[in-house]
């Protein structure tokens, strides 16, 4: 076929070419059908159920979950703050390491990238999910009305409906003008009529020009220095969500830094998690090297103690300030109903993370991949804890009620995952989900000591395949 | 958001009607049908509540009633599907739409009246208040008054006359009842038999009267399953008369009870709660003393409030009666051997009545011994408190024909085929007879069983003619209070859902079917007061009572000078069971009633189920906790139900309910708690010993609104030495030490008057419910059903805790009502996205219904959670009754928003209106929120906080006011004043 | 810096110039020679970013970040404005904080800052970029699609006052490309 | 290589994206529009009646006072609709036999009252009370338009909340003397001479607008 030719004249010539075709030629001749179309059948599936779960939630009203008085948020808020939290580490990802100078990055910040966007997207389902009246949702915002009346801006959800929307907004941005050039690549390299179009017009017209190029880099430069505070103080706006209430387990200082670093700590394990199985599925071995692996597990090992001071501090502050509700609470956490929670944090967190500091440990995928998958359990247990031992048993006997999350809840979550994968899996399938001209360009400037391919290069594989 | 429920409720309504439909089938909608009488028999067969009889009503009333609900409905604003109104064809002189007007009439319970004002909204009762021109209630009402509003729009209540479970014209009864008065006329009233409930119904008592006069040969039996028939007892063995005993708690400064719950659930509770109330709120200015000494076996109300409470076996009150008579030189026969703590109780107990000469009083509970209740009579006689705390006076129930005309003597003579016609009147026989009694059977033995009551009940299915009874709120009727004071009943509501009244049903047995009530009461009262009538009868329905018409006062004499000796019993071995009304649904006459199914009990706090009482040390001893099913034994019978384990409950003590378990179809009843009639014998009602416990290895699940009682070592609530209490503080000293405590870094809005506030007096708190019952029927709350309630999802808005500190076998127990602090630093409202819930200038913490989304924020940052939530859309499928229940001043909330108790704002907003428009400010106690109202302690004292004149502020600025949680700093402006310590002589540990 | 007009009178009009160098490092050296001979009107063609370049070719332009910085500061106006404007719009006492409650209004003004800064800074970039441009001259060229691959491609535009066709083909051959050949305006068929 | 897109595909392009914004902004317009029109707030519609009662002809041409139909309207929340026997005060005397009352005799005959569409009604969570108002000098027409004028009766003014706002976080200029609020034509009422009346008129009665906006004075 033309485009074999076309590619093997291309891997025959250059370094450049093959890592372009190694990227490009993913989407343009997908290499992964059969596993794909499993994959996509199976989100397929939890997308409908999501339908389903939400379907049966408005349909009822909240009081099909497990929701009660005292405990009247239940995994709903606490997803919410998960699966930001995992959206955090995208932006960090490209963001930070970018300004950073840390070319290595350039491999992994796509998916990232990506991750984070249907990460997000998930996250502001939820609130709006779990609104009693979700119809009115749109009351959150200010906008002139008949009634005269506007948002209250002093509540922590107002703060959080505008940190989501702007999150969101910017990580799209972001994302987008950062794939323009390899969306302009594709369209270069793409024979069929519709592709060429379809790429085309997403690539806005990219030449490459150096003019361009140095505008882009402006821009892009920029927008990565303003995520990151961004990606701060989004999520300490989440925690406030609590801190900012006189909860005894929730109205604590130390929860902005700590909702951050735990978010990274979640995000870069589930980046790390999608890197090896992107690595495994289309034979990236030699654009996601195991010195990425081995850069994502020393991140993970330092965001993860970070956190786990975070754990500390919070004994440390609850005694040291020795308020007997906080003290309670604590104590609660540790013997109480909902201490699985908490040892479920502290194990799946902390426990095998030790592991990282062994150099075999981070390099290897499967290991590295068993540790990320624990931390995000992990993660959920502890926002799971956080929400429920503050709500469950507060400052009155009286009013202390237990919470059973209900099949609604759990079924909302399942779907929520197809939510999330459905689109993933899409942009894998037909967009570069790698950042191709950045390789590239870190190649030219021999920041970084590419592995040459051995025998065969992952784009003739792929071409094998096609 | 939805319309207020009359709005919707009645659009429907008038919408079927004005479809050219006849006016009777509204209320369940049989104009689908064709208004052929056979095919309307027919249907009413397959669903008999649907059955009407012919036109109950005249239609025109209807049309009046509903025209001006329709006109009100619209202007407060109505749903969407109502959009057009319905004038009046003809305005009635005295209602303005728009405006409640308010009606004295009472209530029965038990046979007396609760005085009430009733409030109806264009013919339509919404709300009953107690009548506070009334000495025995002063305007407060306990739970079951509060109630008795929905029991008149229950929807399962019997709507149709029946003739063998099916539906028939009155005039069949009517044919049936005049032969049959020609029958008994032949023969003297010959094997005729009438069953009623207790009543002081004066008029009653001239119809029965003149019905044993008629037919010398007919009986007449009283049947009251709760009556106190022992108290009477008591009083014919003491001087030899039947006596009804008036006890003068306001002047009571001792009060020794023995197993005498006298602050507890029943006819007299309001009565005597207002008289201790009073004594007590003396005690607190330091005048004169307010102490409760209770020996009891299991915990109530009145034990709770005790100074000294002491734990013994039912059957060691005797002991301890005997024991006290000697003590203070009454002659009572051999001393028994007491325990140590005992003699301490009764030492202590003995020195204060007798410092306390002619103002304590000594009560020994109806269930006991007559001859131990006569030795308290003695006591009291002793010293002197007859006349003073304790008076006499012709009994206000009537008595039955004769002495032996009980139901045990009746079912006697029905198995013996002495009874050839039986008519039961308001009364629940073949539900609440004893076990030992087969009523069923005996009903086989019985050609004419006639049956008059609200619901087509476990009586009614063995009867061949049921007959609806008028609701106490439809009917004209006479009772007397606890006071004795007779009240004329009138109808409240202006039409009427069938059925007729009890006077009338007695005139047609009598063969006179064209009477109406109304007619039968005014002619007992023309009877008594002879000419002028009209004016004196006006004047009695404005007042709601009949000034002096109370039975004349007897001073007895006291013929024998000791007690006949009485005799300890005590099985060792087995358990004694105690059987006792069930403080919500009292003797299951008011198990439909969905408003006190939900109620929590006070002392356990469950909904929906009766439980069986447990001590921790049986508990453990037979591995049972709360919740687990249990099998108990007791001569030969047996009934299944679920422990509690009750703190404070005796050892070997356990304590059954009556009330639940009850086989007719209800849909509130349905499938609640136990039956533990079936386990009470005629001759045992109270109390018996022999009985064996067992569990059964099953669990129930039940559904309780508070899971936690113990105070944890929190200070929610706070106690203080009596001493410290009654020091004055000036207000202005208060004042600053508020200051200190309340810091903040934000600027302060200083609220000018008037500004409102609540304070609640836990010293006062008998925790009887009947503000929370009070709160539920002014602001339209629903009712969620057990298993909501299970899952902690209970709507009250005011909700009273009961915490316990100390040992489970002795604990203290406290009551704590928790409305709506009403913040002025409310975290709520700082978490609200949408402004749904703010500050207003005059302090109210408002929750606006239709701007909130739910997103619940306000719920989990309140640290009171005192904040309800609609799960679920828990109003649109009410039927048509409950909806023209509704107060049209309050919105009726739609699923999803967060509501809150608002302290009855939409009083507070009518009275301002009303002020302004008089040119006038609004006056301390002119407002009053439903709580308030309705508390017989007046424990909860509501009014402007800025104006430091106004009770509130004095409350406030005593030195017992705290905040609840004041370290949170939200500024509560409801607080609470600490429950007073009495230091009781004789006695080591401090009690509350 | 402008380039010329895409579509000329006629088909024969040129675009420009146009050569295909194999390394960044010769495609370099090439704009340096070009800007040696004094020609002004040029542009390189890259795959991805190369270090220089642009300021080789004469590029300063900070419009895109003071854009940003504009947005940044519209935001921050906005955020504060609105939030202060509809509380003394409404004033609600609001669990006794301040209507005006600073600290608490800061935390949205600064998302708004953010969310402003990005929208304007990119808006910028692409607007001064004149993107998107689906049909260009250069996309008719050649092998220009090796562009976005590992071909580095200089062009001198037909608006240079010293533009000659002829003289500017041997001038580039003289720098060692692959390949030279002209634009034509109109572009390739299609 | 060939072009992938035609000289005119940016044209098109750019048409695309003009559109789609217009569009946007367009439906944003709308919507703010709507909301406000008289189609959704029903100003200005009639709405057919059972009887084709014109207050035009009763307030204007005869000068009958609104109460003496609406007789309640000083005591009590609500202003009351007139009951049949009320129209057939005057109507037993008077058009005895015009058949456009036929349905008033009819109600007056049956007992069924008369069916009327509203036309002045807010939402059910609104709690309006006109007896403050009138007793404070708040005259029919400031909410119930010229009805003096109205053939058939519709709705003068949008039952907003920010239309209610408007008048009472400033209610000055909205007071009239008591005793005349049934008077429609207040034409002659120059706000700048009467500027005195509304101050002098919020001190006497002790209007504070800062506690009249508050949300429990209409919502309950």
């Amino acid at each position: 076929m033309a485009q074999d030719v076309s590619i093997r004249t291309a891997s025959s010539r250059s370094r450049y070419a093959e890592i372009t075709q190694e990227v490009v030629g993913i989407p343009l001749s997908y290499p992964r059908w059969r596993n794909w179309w499993i994959c996509f059948g199976i989100a397929l599936a939890l997308l409908l159920l999501f339908f389903v779960s939400a379907g049966v939630l408005f349909w009822n009203g909240v009081g099909v979950w497990g929701n009660n008085i005292p405990v009247n948020w239940g995994i709903a808020i606490s997803n919410y703050v998960w699966w930001l939290g995992i959206g955090h580490a995208g932006t960090l990802i490209s963001a930070m390491l970018l300004l950073l100078n840390q070319p290595w990055r350039n491999a992994l910040n796509r998916f990232a990238e990506a991750m984070t966007l249907f990460a997000v997207t998930c996250a502001g389902l939820y609130p709006i999910l779990h609104l009693g009246r979700p119809w009115r949702f749109y009351w959150m915002a200010p906008y002139p009305n008949t009634m005269n009346i506007w948002p209250q801006f002093r509540s922590p959800l107002t703060w959080d409906f505008f940190a989501v929307l702007t999150y969101l907004t910017v990580s799209i941005l972001f994302w987008y003008i950062g794939t323009v050039p390899d969306l302009a690549a594709s369209r270069d390299r793409a024979r069929a009529r519709f592709w060429q179009v379809f790429y085309g017009i997403l690539a806005l017209g990219w030449r490459g020009s150096a003019i361009h190029w140095a505008r882009w880099r402006q821009a892009y430069r920029l927008t990565a220095a303003i995520a990151v505070p961004l990606v701060v103080s989004v999520h300490s706006e989440i925690s406030l969500l609590f801190a900012a209430g006189p909860i005894p387990g929730w109205n604590s200082t130390v929860f902005p830094p700590y909702f951050v670093l735990g978010a990274a700590f979640s995000g870069f394990a589930v980046v790390s998690m999608i890197a090896i199985v992107l690595r495994r599925a289309f034979y990236l071995q030699n654009l996601v090297t195991t010195r990425h692996l081995d850069l994502l597990g020393k991140l993970l090992l330092a965001t993860g103690l970070m956190t786990a001071y975070g754990y500390i501090v919070e004994i440390y502050a609850a005694y040291y300030g020795g308020e007997r509700y906080e003290m309670e609470t604590l104590w609660d956490r540790f013997t109480g109903v909902y201490a699985f929670s908490y040892w479920g944090a502290i194990a799946c967190n902390f426990v095998p993370l030790q592991l990282l500091w062994l150099r075999g440990a981070r390099t290897s995928p499967f290991l590295l991949f068993v540790i990320s998958l624990a931390v995000a359990v992990g993660m959920w247990f502890e926002r799971y804890m956080l929400l429920v031992t503050g709500l469950y048993k507060d400052y009155l006997p009286s009013s202390w009620g237990l919470y059973d999350v209900s099949i609604w809840e759990w079924t909302l979550y399942a779907g929520m995952m197809g939510v999330f994968f459905v689109p993933f899996l899409l942009l894998i399938r037909f967009l570069p989900m790698i950042s191709a001209f950045e390789v590239k360009e870190t190649l030219y400037e021999g920041k970084v000591q590419h592995s040459p391919s051995v025998e065969r290069t992952g784009a003739e594989r792929i071409s094998g395949h096609a | 958001m939805r319309s207020s429920g009359l709005h919707t409720g009645d659009a429907d309504w008038i919408r079927r009607h004005l479809d050219g439909k006849s006016g009777h089938s509204f209320w369940r909608g049989l104009e689908e049908l064709s208004e052929a009488p056979e095919f309307k028999r027919l249907l009413a067969a397959e669903f008999p509540s649907l059955a009407q009889g012919p036109m109950d009503f005249a239609r025109r009333d209807v049309l009046k009633c509903l025209g001006a609900s329709l006109v009100l409905a619209g202007l407060t604003g109505c749903s969407e599907d109502l959009n057009y109104s319905v004038p009046y064809v003809e305005a009635p002189e005295n209602i303005i739409p728009g405006r409640p007007k308010y009606y004295a009439t009472a209530v029965l319970m038990g046979g007396y009246a609760q005085p009430i004002l009733g409030e109806t909204h264009v013919g339509r009762p919404t709300k009953l208040e107690g009548n506070p021109d009334h000495p025995a209630c002063l305007g407060a009402t306990d739970a079951f008054t509060q109630a008795a509003v929905l029991g008149l729009y229950d929807p399962d209540r019997s709507r149709s006359l029946r003739y063998m479970g099916r539906p028939a014209a009155w005039a069949e009864l009517d044919a049936m009842l005049v032969s049959q008065a020609a029958r008994l006329d032949a023969t003297a009233g010959q094997g005729f038999c009438l069953l009623t409930g207790a009543t002081s119904s004066p008029t009653m008592g001239r119809q029965l009267k003149a019905l044993t006069e008629r037919w010398p040969r007919a009986r007449w039996y009283i049947h009251e399953p709760a009556g106190e028939e022992g108290r009477f007892e008591a009083t014919r063995l003491a001087f030899g008369q039947r006596l009804e005993q008036r006890f003068h708690l306001d002047r009571a400064e001792v009060l020794v009870c023995f197993d005498d719950d006298v602050l507890g659930p029943g006819p007299k509770q309001t009565y005597h709660a207002r008289g201790w109330a009073t004594r007590r709120q003396a005690a607190q200015r330091g005048e004169g003393g307010c102490k409760i000494w209770v020996a009891e076996p299991t915990p109530s109300l009145t034990g709770v409030m005790a100074s000294w409470r002491a734990i013994v076996a039912p059957g060691r009150i005797s002991a301890l009666v005997a024991a006290l008579a000697s003590q203070l030189g009454v002659p009572s026969g051999p001393a028994h051997s007491l325990a140590e703590e005992e003699r301490r109780w009764i030492e202590g107990a003995a020195v204060a009545l007798e410092a306390h000469g002619g103002r304590g009083l000594v009560s020994v509970g109806h269930q006991h011994d007559p001859a131990v209740q006569a030795l308290g009579l003695l006591i009291n006689a002793k010293l002197g408190n007859v006349g003073a705390t304790l008076t006499f006076a012709e009994p206000s129930l009537l008595q039955a024909s004769d002495e032996g005309a009980t139901l045990p003597d009746l079912v006697r003579r029905m198995e013996a085929g002495e009874v050839s016609s039986l008519a039961v009147l308001d009364c629940n026989p073949a539900y609440t007879a004893p076990a030992d009694l087969d009523f069923a059977a005996a009903m086989e033995r019985v050609e004419t069983r006639f049956h008059a009551g609200l619901y087509f009940d476990e009586t009614a299915a063995l009867c061949q003619w049921h007959a609806p009874l008028k609701h106490d709120l439809e009917t004209w009727s006479d009772a007397r209070a606890a006071d004795g004071l007779a009240t004329i009943l009138q109808p409240l509501i202006g039409f009427s859902f069938g059925g007729r009244s009890q006077h009338v049903i007695l005139e047609n047995c009598l063969g006179d079917v064209f009477t109406e009530d109304r007619a039968v009461v005014a002619e007992t009262w023309r009877a008594i007061w002879g000419e002028p009538f009209e004016e004196r009868w006006h004047s009695a329905l404005v007042a709601g009572f009949i000034p002096g018409s109370a039975p004349p006062e007897v001073v007895p004499q006291f013929p024998l000078e000791s007690a006949p000796p009485v005799a300890s019993v005590s099985r060792a071995e087995e358990l004694t069971v105690v059987v006792r009304t069930d403080p919500t649904v009292w003797d299951g006459r008011f198990a439909n009633i969905a408003w006190l199914q939900e109620l929590p009990k006070p002392l356990t706090k469950v909904t929906w189920d009766n439980v069986i009482l447990v001590s921790p040390a049986l508990a453990e001893k037979l591995k049972i906790e709360t919740g687990s099913e249990v099998r108990l034994e007791a001569s030969g019978r047996s009934v299944t139900g679920p422990a509690w384990v009750m703190p404070g409950q005796e050892q070997r003590t356990v304590t059954v309910f009556l009330g639940y378990g009850r086989t007719m179809p209800g849909r509130v009843m349905e499938g609640t708690g136990y039956d533990a009639y079936r386990i009470r014998t005629s001759r045992e009602t109270w109390q018996f010993g022999g009985a064996r416990l067992a569990p059964t290895g099953k669990k129930w699940q039940l559904a309780s609104t508070q899971l936690h009682f113990a105070l944890e070592g929190r200070d929610m609530v706070r106690f203080m030495p009596s001493e410290e209490a009654s020091t004055k503080r000036s207000g202005a000293a208060q004042a600053k030490g508020k200051g200190a405590q309340r810091e903040t870094i934000y600027p302060v809005y200083d609220y000018e008057s008037p500004s409102w506030g609540m304070s609640i007096d836990t010293d006062l708190c008998i925790g009887c419910n009947a503000c929370v019952v009070a709160c539920v029927a002014e602001n339209n709350i629903p009712m969620v059903g057990k298993e909501q309630v299970a899952k902690g999802r209970e709507m009250f808005w005011l909700r009273v805790d009961r915490y316990y500190e100390g040992p489970p076998e002795d604990p203290r127990t406290v009551f704590q009502p928790v409305p709506c602090m009403h913040c002025e630093k409310a975290p709520c409202e700082m978490g609200c996205p949408v402004n749904a819930t703010t500050h207003s200038p005059d302090g109210l913490n408002q929750q606006v219904y239709n701007r909130c989304i739910g997103t619940r924020t306000c719920l989990s940052f309140c640290p009171y959670k005192v904040r309800r939530f609609n799960w679920f859309d828990l109003t649109g499928n009410d039927p048509p009754e409950i909806q023209a229940l509704r107060n049209p001043d309050v919105t009726v909330r739609a699923r999803g928003v967060m509501e809150k108790c608002t302290y009855c704002v939409q009083r507070i907003r009518s009275a301002e209106i009303q002020a302004k428009i008089e040119g006038r400010a609004v006056r301390d106690g002119e407002i009053q929120t439903a709580c308030q109202q309705a508390c017989p302690t007046s424990a909860i004292a509501f009014g402007d906080v800025a104006d430091s004149e106004t009770i509130v502020s004095r409350r406030k600025a005593s030195p017992r006011d705290y905040s609840l949680l004041e370290e949170v700093n939200t500024w509560p402006r409801t607080t609470y004043l600490a429950r007073i310590e009495d230091e009781t002589p004789g006695n080591g540990s401090k009690r509350g | 810096m402008r380039e010329p007009r895409a579509y000329g009178e006629t088909l024969q009009e040129l675009y420009g110039v146009m050569a295909e160098f194999k390394s960044p490092d010769a495609l370099k050296q090439a704009v340096h020679q070009a800007r040696m001979r004094g020609y002004r009107r040029l542009d390189a063609f890259t795959p991805f970013p190369v270090e220089g370049l642009a300021e080789e070719i004469g590029f300063s332009d900070w419009r895109v970040p003071l854009a940003t910085l504009a947005g940044g500061a519209f935001g921050t106006g906005l955020g504060y404005g609105m939030q202060v404007y509809t509380n003394l719009n409404y004033p609600l006492n609001v669990g006794g904080r301040p209507i005006v409650a600073l600290s608490a209004f800061m935390l949205i003004t600064f998302e708004l800052l953010v969310l402003f800064a990005v929208v304007f800074g990119i808006g910028a970039m692409l607007i001064l970029n004149r993107l998107p441009r689906l049909h260009h001259p250069l996309f008719g060229a050649d092998r220009f699609d090796t562009a976005s691959l590992d071909r580095f491609f200089l062009v001198i535009f037909s608006d240079d006052e010293k533009f000659d066709a002829r003289h500017i083909q041997n001038f580039l051959w003289s720098l060692g490309p692959e390949r030279v050949q002209t634009v034509p305006s109109a572009g390739g068929p299609g | 290589m060939p072009q992938i897109f035609t000289a005119s595909a940016d044209t098109r392009l750019r048409v695309a994206v003009f559109l789609l914004g217009t569009g946007v902004v367009g439906a944003l317009l709308f919507g703010g529009g709507y909301v406000n029109s008289a189609y959704v707030t029903r100003v200005g519609w009639t709405r057919h009646q059972p009887v084709p009662f014109s207050h035009k002809h009763h307030v204007g041409d005869d000068g009958i006072d609104c109460r003496y139909c609406h007789d309640k309207v000083e005591v009590s929340s609500e202003a009351g609709l007139p009951s049949t026997h009320t129209c057939m005060t005057c109507h037993s005397q008077l058009y005895t036999g015009a058949p456009v009352l036929a349905p008033v005799r009819q109600s007056f005959a049956t007992g069924e009252p008369i069916r009327w569409n509203r036309v002045a009604k807010v939402p059910d969570y609104v709690f309006f009370n006109h007896a403050i108002h009138i007793s404070r000098g708040v005259p029919c027409v400031t909410c119930h338009g010229r009805v003096d004028q109205m053939a058939l009766t519709f709705r003068a003014e949008p039952f907003q909340m920010q239309w209610c706002l408007d008048c009472h976080r400033n209610p000055e200029p909205h007071l009239r003397p008591p005793e005349m609020v049934t008077r429609m034509d207040w034409s002659d009422w120059d706000p700048d001479a009467h500027k005195d009346f509304g101050r002098l008129a919020v001190k006497a009665y002790g209007i504070d607008p800062r506690r009249l906006d508050a949300c429990t004075v209409c919502h309950r």
